[in-house]
């Protein structure tokens, strides 16, 4: 069922052309240990920014570190040159509170200058403590909103189908996300199109904001509540680098008849102790000068 | 109102009845009952990136879903997700058209509609049915009296209300290539006013008829009932002034101040009296420090009664005799 | 977790009293015959009462017409003559559709004088397509907006437990109606607060407005689902009163840690081959008097 | 706006921040900040029916939680539900409060709360907290300016936006009791007007100072912003009626008439300018035929810049200066 569109909404390069020169291909080579570095990389300049806004979600970030390094550079196929080209890969940022760990990505990648970063969490900045696709270059739809982008990375997927296109559509949901009905009615018209050309990765690092989520609203056994919506599901550590390139290598063709669900197992403020302690106290937040310094050695010293 | 048991009636089994205006037999083809259905399929006919998208509402969509049975998207009992959908086609360069009820379109949506649709200017459509009492006997749950000043609320929404098929043409098209997200209010009660499909100018309304006693202002169903009135009103020698407010928003202010030149004014409605039509024009009064007598026909903002729609626009006097009425009291005569 | 609460928001006896003599017990004798006939007199006063009206849901109020009768005539602890007593079994109707189905029944119970059935559809009748709490005696809530009916017995079934009371709150849900994603949250809910006072009935007719429920959103394998979500499952033919008995019979005590999902596989439709046939026709419309004379001799055929 | 690459600005750590608004370390026992949390801890301990309700927004209910720990229900993030069950709860003869984050409660829940909260009739109470442009940075999909709107087009619901603490204790208190469902818009940024809880009769607004030559009304921080714009404006020698807009469902008519009486208004609010504040003042003139200037101290009906909420509100102007520079326009004065 394909059907021409007249492309996407905004400048791209045009549907029939070939791949511009300047796109990262899916699969690129990236050894483990510079991933590794890249999630810290990732962590660092996340505290950064928030330093410079005052108030950030630190744990909800650093939970996902690894997920944003092996996606932004190893996995998706994207062309920074060309935000909007039509075959590229998308991610969606269901749990938009951590664009913070992706502007430095996208910067560095090229998307935009470097020097945006500088105007974080300031008026007229297009950088912003969640995600603007209007004004952000890289980023493939806004969000904030917990619970809609399941459902617009569903539309995605139909649209790629509809076209023709064998992009792929992943959606990075929260766990505690996973509490918003809309997940479900989401979920559950992927399986009734037989989206395989959408992966939802969950980011389970068990806490939602005001604490555990089996303590606020129980959401497991999540396997089996994917597996009973009609995805086929994996479980891995999410904090694991080599097991999210294992994973997302051996994902099936965008052709495929079921959505892809990956539960990433994380652990929230993964990769500083002081997170790692209390990831609900660090949900939002601000570090001290003294914290910062000592969070800082933490990652650095690992990094050298 | 009493108990029915106090009131003593007989059943009426020969009073108005409920229409079924989910009827997939007849309604899906016929330009004056489903103008929206038989619209869009023939837009769609030539714009390949039309879709629609519907929460199990697809009869009313069948000419559309034989011409272009892939384009039609089904999403099942889940109004949020259709929303959030369309988005994402939209992104994709495609132009969603969901189809609701209006009971629950907007109201339901209303987030995603804003989060999803209106912050990233996307060119989706929601087209809600059943507006206003439609519904009648459904109506517990199922009136539609809200919609206008939720859509009003939210920013970058374009808000159109045809008065009649030929107009649900014309404001169809002419909204057909618009960056943002319109909500279209199809009313089902509407009575016949253009010959053919009008030309509108982007959030202006029409004068359809002059008279320097009163106006008589409109939208949707609003539209043919003031028309009427306007008709027996001159009659009695009451001169009305007609406007079709076919945008209501951006609305035409200029419209209103012209309209309050007659020193009387009426609004026409299937809406609450509260945040529609009748909201619109006495603020745009008050903001412009411009006085002129208000009349309201709409519905009143309290528990609304169930019944059939034909008693129900009689019991709220949302009639040609109501418009009448209303028009009487405001210039002192008849 | 008791807490003294100032008794149900409209009159009813106090709470501490004994059950006054004018209540119906749960499981009152009921021999099968007597509950089919009264399924098919169920089906009579719908076909009369949608006549008056000139519109309404036939194959929908007859797919749950055996879950009706078995409820209100054999399974609900209920007081007709005190609507609102505090320990009385709850019954929403998540399906608010099928209220035609309830209305000759609350009446024949006593709820209301039977001759409020002549007002249905006209202005000013308490009794309507939807029902509506604050103006028909015996209604535990309104509805008519798919979707909303499980959240509201979790907060009943929730209250039940805060009140230290030991009624069951049954929830009947369309098939069509689980594609709403607040089922879910509702579905989430009731498992975490272990709310074994709460019984999901789904009629699960395979129909939706539109059509079967598998071509327009698929929400199958439902056993499946509701096990994932926590729920204890069992599936039976909801047009048998014998299954139904049994398995109502067997509920395990309000006081039990799961939630209870009844699929009830239903016909939509059952017991009128005209509707049978096609169910999806009619899931709304009005017989003609020779479609009315043939269905009501098919039925009552059967009755004599 | 530019872009930020274009401006060249310096990055400013030293300018305002974010401020912590969900914490649980000092907020949640502290009536200043956290009024509605801490007045329903109180009102708890003496009627037993009263229960909390949040969506994952359980830290600003912390003395509530520690002190009636059975009568607090997490939800999850999951608001429509969260409504659903509350009337559940309702129908049980509880008081349910629900929480949430006005970004999403009332847009995200429009219709739960109209069909099983306002049809019904049920005693049960939104609070909404982080209203308006308060979550700042977070602002892509956080602001809060349609929540009136949406409230006030919902028959049966009564909105009251307190002020200050103090008012969000009288308030809380006055509403209590009320047999409907009830908005209570907590606004984040108010600054003290009152010393003690003050005394409102239902629908009624409180005149807090008076004057001849303008009147400035406000609701939620909107009053505060009066209060200390009429200290300026006094020592420019204009005299300026300060009006405490509390109830915006009802509203007060004749306050509006009262306050149009100095020929001048001035309305504040952080709302969007459409179906707020704004829009009652403007509508009831309108349907009075009562002729006023009007300004408009508010949200403006376009896309939101994102960023700290001081940078915001002084970049639209809802200050004391901005109040005070509309008030000059009006009068023609300074
Ligand atoms: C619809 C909605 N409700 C509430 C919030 C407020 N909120 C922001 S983050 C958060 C917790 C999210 O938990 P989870 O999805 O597990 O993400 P994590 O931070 O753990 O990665 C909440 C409730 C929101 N952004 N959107
Ligand atoms: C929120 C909402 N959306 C749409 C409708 C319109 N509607 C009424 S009945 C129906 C189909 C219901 O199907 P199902 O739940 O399977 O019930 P059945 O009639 O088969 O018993 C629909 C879509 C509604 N009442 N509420
Ligand atoms: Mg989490
Ligand atoms: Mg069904």
């Amino acid at each position: 069922m394909t059907v021409e569109t007249q492309g996407d909404t905004r400048e791209g390069t045009s549907a029939a052309g070939p791949a511009s020169p300047t796109v990262l291909d899916r699969g690129r080579p990236a050894s483990s240990a510079d991933l590794r570095r890249r999630a810290d990389w990732i962590r660092l300049g996340t505290i950064d920014l928030i330093e410079q806004a005052g108030l950030g979600h630190y744990s909800s970030t650093f939970s996902c570190a690894e997920i944003f390094a092996v996606l932004y550079y190893h996995t998706l196929r994207i062309d920074p040159a060309n935000p909007a080209w039509p075959d590229r890969d998308r991610l969606l940022l269901g749990k938009g509170h951590v664009a913070t760990g992706l502007w430095p990505v996208l910067a560095d990648l090229g998307f935009y200058p470097k020097d945006w970063l500088r105007q974080f969490g300031k008026l007229g900045s297009p950088l912003n403590d969640h995600p603007n696709m209007r004004l952000a270059p890289g980023i493939d739809f806004s969000s904030g909103s917990l619970g809609h982008n399941l459902s617009v990375g569903v539309g995605m997927a139909l649209g790629g189908r509809l076209a023709g296109r064998d992009y792929r559509t992943f959606v990075l949901t929260g766990d505690g996300e996973l509490q918003e009905g809309q997940v479900w009615e989401a979920a559950m018209a992927a399986s009734h199109y037989r989206l395989g050309n959408l992966v939802a990765i969950v980011d389970a690092n068990g806490f939602s904001g005001g604490g555990p989520t089996s303590a606020a609203m129980n959401i497991e056994p999540l396997a089996d509540r994917f597996a009973a919506f009609g995805w086929r599901v994996s479980e891995i550590n999410g904090n694991d680098v080599d097991a999210l390139v294992e994973t997302f290598d051996a994902l099936p063709d965008p052709s495929g008849e079921a959505p892809v669900c990956v539960i990433a197992r994380t652990r929230k403020g993964h990769g500083v102790s002081l997170f790692e302690q209390a990831p609900q106290a660090w949900h939002l937040g601000l570090l001290s000068p003294e914290q910062k310094a000592e969070v800082v050695a933490e990652i650095s010293g690992r990094m050298a | 109102m009493t108990q029915p048991a106090e009131q003593g009636q007989a059943s009426r089994t020969d009073g108005p009845k409920m229409v079924d205006v989910f009827s997939d037999v007849d309604i899906d083809t016929a330009l004056a009952t489903n103008p929206a259905g038989v619209a869009i399929a023939a837009m769609a006919d030539e714009d390949p990136a039309i879709l629609t998208l519907t929460a199990d509402l697809g009869n009313v969509l069948n000419e559309f879903r034989e011409r272009h049975p892939d384009r039609y998207i089904e999403l099942g009992i889940a109004e949020t997700n259709s929303i959030s959908v369309a988005a994402g086609l939209a992104t994709c360069g495609f132009k969603p058209y969901v189809y609701s009820m209006s009971p629950f379109g907007m109201l339901k949506c209303a987030e995603q509609i804003r989060t999803d649709w209106a912050y990233n200017h996307l060119p989706v459509r929601l087209v809600g049915r059943l507006t206003g009492l439609a519904m009648g006997l459904f109506g517990t749950s199922h009136h539609a009296v809200e919609d206008i000043s939720v859509a009003r609320a939210i920013t970058g929404m374009t808000v159109v209300a045809p008065a009649d098929a030929q107009s649900a043409v014309s404001l169809l098209r002419a909204t057909a290539t618009m960056a943002g997200p319109v909500y279209v209010r199809i009313a089902e009660d509407a009575s016949p006013v253009y010959d053919e499909p009008p030309v509108y100018e982007f959030g202006r309304w029409q004068r359809l008829r002059d008279g320097a006693d009163i106006a008589l202002i409109g939208h949707g169903m609003g539209v043919g009932l003031a028309v009427r009135a306007a008709e027996q009103l001159a009659g009695s020698g009451i001169e009305a002034q007609v406007w079709d407010a076919a945008y209501l928003k951006p609305h035409d202010a200029d419209a209103v101040l012209a309209a309050a030149a007659t020193g009387r004014i009426v609004t026409i409605e299937d809406h609450n009296v509260i945040g529609g039509l009748t909201s619109i024009v006495a603020e745009t009064l008050g903001r412009a420090g411009v006085a002129a007598r208000l009349g309201s026909v709409a519905v009143p903002d309290e528990d609304i009664e169930v019944g059939v729609p034909a008693d129900l626009y009689e019991y709220y006097g949302i009639n040609v005799a109501g418009v009448v009425a209303r028009a009487a009291e405001l210039t002192g005569r008849l």
